[in-house]
């Protein structure tokens, strides 16, 4: 295991340390319990907090900032917060109006910020949790712990954020946070398995030739291996489960993301936008926002995942609105 | 001869220890269906409570211990396993509450609210491949003792034996809750982590019933 | 080699076509030759161009829009363009007021980039260059093709972008980009090498304990292998030449660039400013401006550059003024 | 014999040939000192030169194919050795301008003027291991062939040899040139990209020219 790092039980720490340091005209950390936080915090609007494990940097924090997250709870990597620090921000972001919770669908998520959305309750916190569920990977929900939350997550962030920030009221910011997550599909491939600090070894083998499709974000395996295909046939298997599952139509306006998951040259994911964007054309699907990056992240893994999120007036005016946020920022 | 409070800080020193010495096998049984961070989760979790044992008050009672291994696991190890170990020791303080003592039927009482905590909050059931089918035949086991009349040492015993065959029991399904559910067959031939945590944890209870009744 | 590509030929058309598309608000990209330019160019203001090896996404591609550079011209992978496109390229954006050529020191980038001058400047172009050369990697210029330019580069274009934006002259745009690159140094390290998409294999070879320092950005070689060392150690090593070599000086303001290879996960990014800060601040220099991020990439290297740039109010000034690219957003 | 239009078709095919034969070997050898791409270029180089090659007039002389090599290296080559093969030709062409048959002189003088554009370009000296390490040998090996009286496939005979001397000289060095000066003693043991690559065209110009004098 080679990382740009100290001492792996630090990783964590040092890290949200340096990211306050570099952005602190955004964030501030605080550092036990650990959690960052906008510098004007609470205000007078709804506040909107995420959290999960580290390692899908720049998601969480990287999105904390105005029009978009008001807090970000970064637990251990690929191991969601404890509900201490989930608390810790809840109300130090409630500026009276409440708290939405976005939260991804993994069991230890869950049940994490289950706890401390009861705990915040019990402080006088009025929180919601919206569960971010957008990996078409994951079928047949009855016998698996259902679809996991992946890059749609961003998604459900900026929109989210742009409706507190404008001043909606907590039903209303959780309402259009349920809409996209019900609007968005997305599904991934990897390339290399990724290798948690503290675990020192890769999540999983693969050969030479081989890739792994339907990868979630902890660095687990997906569903199947397959041999490495040209990329145009990659994003034709990512893509159909995404269209087939809403199903998107003719005639629908999308977003469309292209998420590097960490380790992925930039080149690979705009030749992977290039055919995404002409397999929905032919389709009738137009593209009319567009995202292309590391926005969730498996540590240094080499793959990337397709979200598609369908668009109306509503939710393209919500994400044009401004944001300024280390990782995502215009308008301001 | 009852267990008592000095046990319940002996089980907590051997589950530091035995989740210590066993990291890296949980890491790895995680690693493999699942995102690898078992091992530490458990690891940080109750190197945090050896570390708060000291701070316990003189008169502390075996449900005083409990709790605090409950609130540390909630409040340092995150995950499904923190919440979900977090309430077991939660509830099986709350089964035991005021009492000094722990006679068999305490014992057994112990464990079947540990397991039905974990069921509240994962909803997970047998032959889910969670940990609950370590639990479960551990729970059972205990049962069947204490109606035996088994000694606390022997409830905890026949439960330790139990949650070995219930984690082993692990290996050959595919899992419908947790991380490895997103596996399908491919979860098939691995061992759930967390029920071998179970395991490890369950021995140490009796462990520590054992160098109890031999001093 | 696993590569999310097609035919490894084609990387850099696929990959410009998919950047156009994805950023058709920004740029829009010439075919042949091959170029990526202001959707809005050529303006009234000079005219500022820069180009390379692709493979170094988002540079420079990723810097072209308002504020920064007004057309980028890529050549094959680590490999300069010929002329035709930049003189292409330049012809494009001028406006009447003369372009600037921000070129990075390297044998291939030099010539190609002589070549085009003249020939553009035979069409009655103004045409001025800028060579950067920032890279303390490189010692006794006398005995080597002089020091490379990396990561130092990005601040060029947006400092250049910004003075030519506000309207400055040829002349003035030149000395600004002439002073950063006088007042910034810039030192890398990588902990794997890449692979070119044609060549198939890794530039170079790293045992598993070993590190390269002093690394380019073309996945050649550095100067030295060492054992792999904790991030903060490694800081201090990349940061030590840079500081004695301008000097930088307690009482010095500065913006510190923490410069992302491609495949390094964030965490470890922030890892490594944090320590870097705090070196420059028990040293008396403040950091007063940063950067974190992939921004000069060698494909999928692991690895980073630090960058430190004596600031002044009047770069300041302009690295503070708006910006609106690909890949360095702020102010609209 | 002199050598016509025919000669330096035929070396421009035998060049393309030979380059697209070594490209791995030209990559690697550049991989381990550069950044591994030289024989991609040379190789996209060439194929552009012989695609373009039957574009050429009825009445061409030596002198447009050279330039017609010239300008398409220029533009298609990219990266250093572009604009320096690119101006050697160019340079070469001009250095036999007008003549429609070259003979030993003419020959001598390609040779010479393409040298001296690499170096008007590039600033090289000899022993900076680049390929003027190669061009050097070759131009004075040609020069002393001519002045002997050798014909002008022993004079390109005589530069291919030296040119191949020159080549292999270039591996103890250290760099003062291109990429590979920038690691220093690192570099020794290797030898020179462009140095190979101008071996391997001074070997299909003689090739070539036998080629001629067999026919
Ligand atoms: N719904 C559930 N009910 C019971 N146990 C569960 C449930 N989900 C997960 N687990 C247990 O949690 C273990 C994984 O814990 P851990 O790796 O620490 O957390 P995470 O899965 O969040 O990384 C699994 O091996 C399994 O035994
Ligand atoms: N200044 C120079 N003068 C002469 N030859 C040079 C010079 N710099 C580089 N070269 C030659 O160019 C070759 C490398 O060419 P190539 O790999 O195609 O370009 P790049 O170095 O831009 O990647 C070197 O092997 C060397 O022979
Ligand atoms: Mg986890
Ligand atoms: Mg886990
Ligand atoms: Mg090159
Ligand atoms: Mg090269």
């Amino acid at each position: 295991m080679k990382k740009l790092i100290n001492d792996p039980k630090n990783v964590v720490t040092e890290a949200v340390e340096g990211f306050a340091a570099a952005h602190a005209d955004i964030v501030r950390a605080s550092a036990d319990p650990l959690f960052l936080v906008r510098t004007d915090a609470p205000s007078d609007k709804v506040g909107i907090i995420s959290g999960g494990g580290s390692g899908h940097e720049p998601l969480h924090g990287g999105f904390v900032g105005y029009g978009m997250l008001d807090a970000a709870v970064p637990g251990a990597v690929f191991t969601s917060p404890t509900p201490d620090p989930i608390v810790a921000a809840t109300t130090a972001v409630d500026g009276g109006r409440g708290v939405l919770h976005i939260v991804k669908n993994y069991t230890g998520d869950v049940l994490n910020f289950e706890t401390a959305a009861d705990l915040a309750a019990a402080e006088g916190v009025d929180v919601r949790t919206v569960i971010v569920n957008d990996d078409v990977a994951v079928q047949d929900s009855l016998y698996t712990a259902g679809r996991r939350g992946v890059a749609g997550t961003v998604l459900v962030e900026k929109i989210a954020g742009a409706a507190a920030q404008r001043g909606d009221s907590l039903d209303d910011v959780t309402a259009v946070a349920e809409k996209v997550n019900a609007q968005v599909r997305s599904m991934g491939v990897a390339l290399t398995p990724c290798v948690v600090p503290h675990a020192g070894e890769p999540s999983f083998h693969l050969e030479d030739d081989e890739i792994e499709i339907g990868i979630g974000i902890h660095g687990e395996p997906g569903r199947e291996k397959i041999k490495l295909q040209p990329a145009d046939a990659i994003v034709e298997r990512l893509l159909g489960p995404i269209i087939d599952d809403i199903p998107f139509a003719s005639g629908d306006r999308v977003l469309l993301l292209v998420n590097g998951m960490g380790g992925t040259p930039q080149v690979e994911l705009f030749i992977a936008y290039r055919h995404a964007a002409r397999v929905l054309a032919d389709r009738g699907i137009e593209v009319t926002r567009s995202l292309v990056g590391n926005y969730t992240t498996s540590l240094e893994m080499q793959g990337m995942s397709l979200s598609v999120l369908k668009l109306d007036d509503e939710l393209t005016e919500l994400w044009d609105a401004p944001v300024q946020t280390a990782a995502l920022r215009w308008g301001r | 001869m009852t267990l008592g409070t000095e046990w319940a800080t002996d089980w907590v020193r051997a589950s530091a220890a035995v989740i210590a010495e066993n990291r890296v096998e949980l890491i790895t049984l995680d690693r493999e269906i699942g995102d690898g961070d078992h091992g530490e989760n458990m690891d940080r979790g109750f190197s945090a409570v050896l570390a708060k044992l000291d701070g316990l008050a003189d008169d502390a009672i075996p449900a005083d211990v409990l709790k605090l291994v409950a609130t540390t696991l909630i409040s340092t190890v995150g995950g499904a396993s923190g919440p979900l170990f977090g309430t077991a020791y939660l509830k099986a303080a709350g089964a035991v509450a005021g009492r000094a003592e722990l006679d068999g039927a305490s014992v057994a009482a112990i464990l079947r609210a540990a397991r039905d905590g974990i069921v509240l909050r994962g909803k997970a059931e047998a032959g889910d491949k969670t940990m609950i089918d370590a639990w479960n035949p551990a729970v059972e086991a205990a049962d069947a003792a204490h109606a035996n009349g088994a000694s606390e040492l022997e409830i905890l015993e026949a439960a330790a034996t139990a949650a070995a065959e219930g984690a082993a029991s692990t290996e050959p399904l595919i899992a419908r809750k947790g991380r490895a559910s997103y596996l399908g067959e491919r979860a098939i031939g691995h061992r759930d982590p967390g029920a071998q945590s179970t395991l490890l944890l369950l021995r140490a209870a009796a462990d520590s019933a054992r160098n109890a009744a031999s001093e």
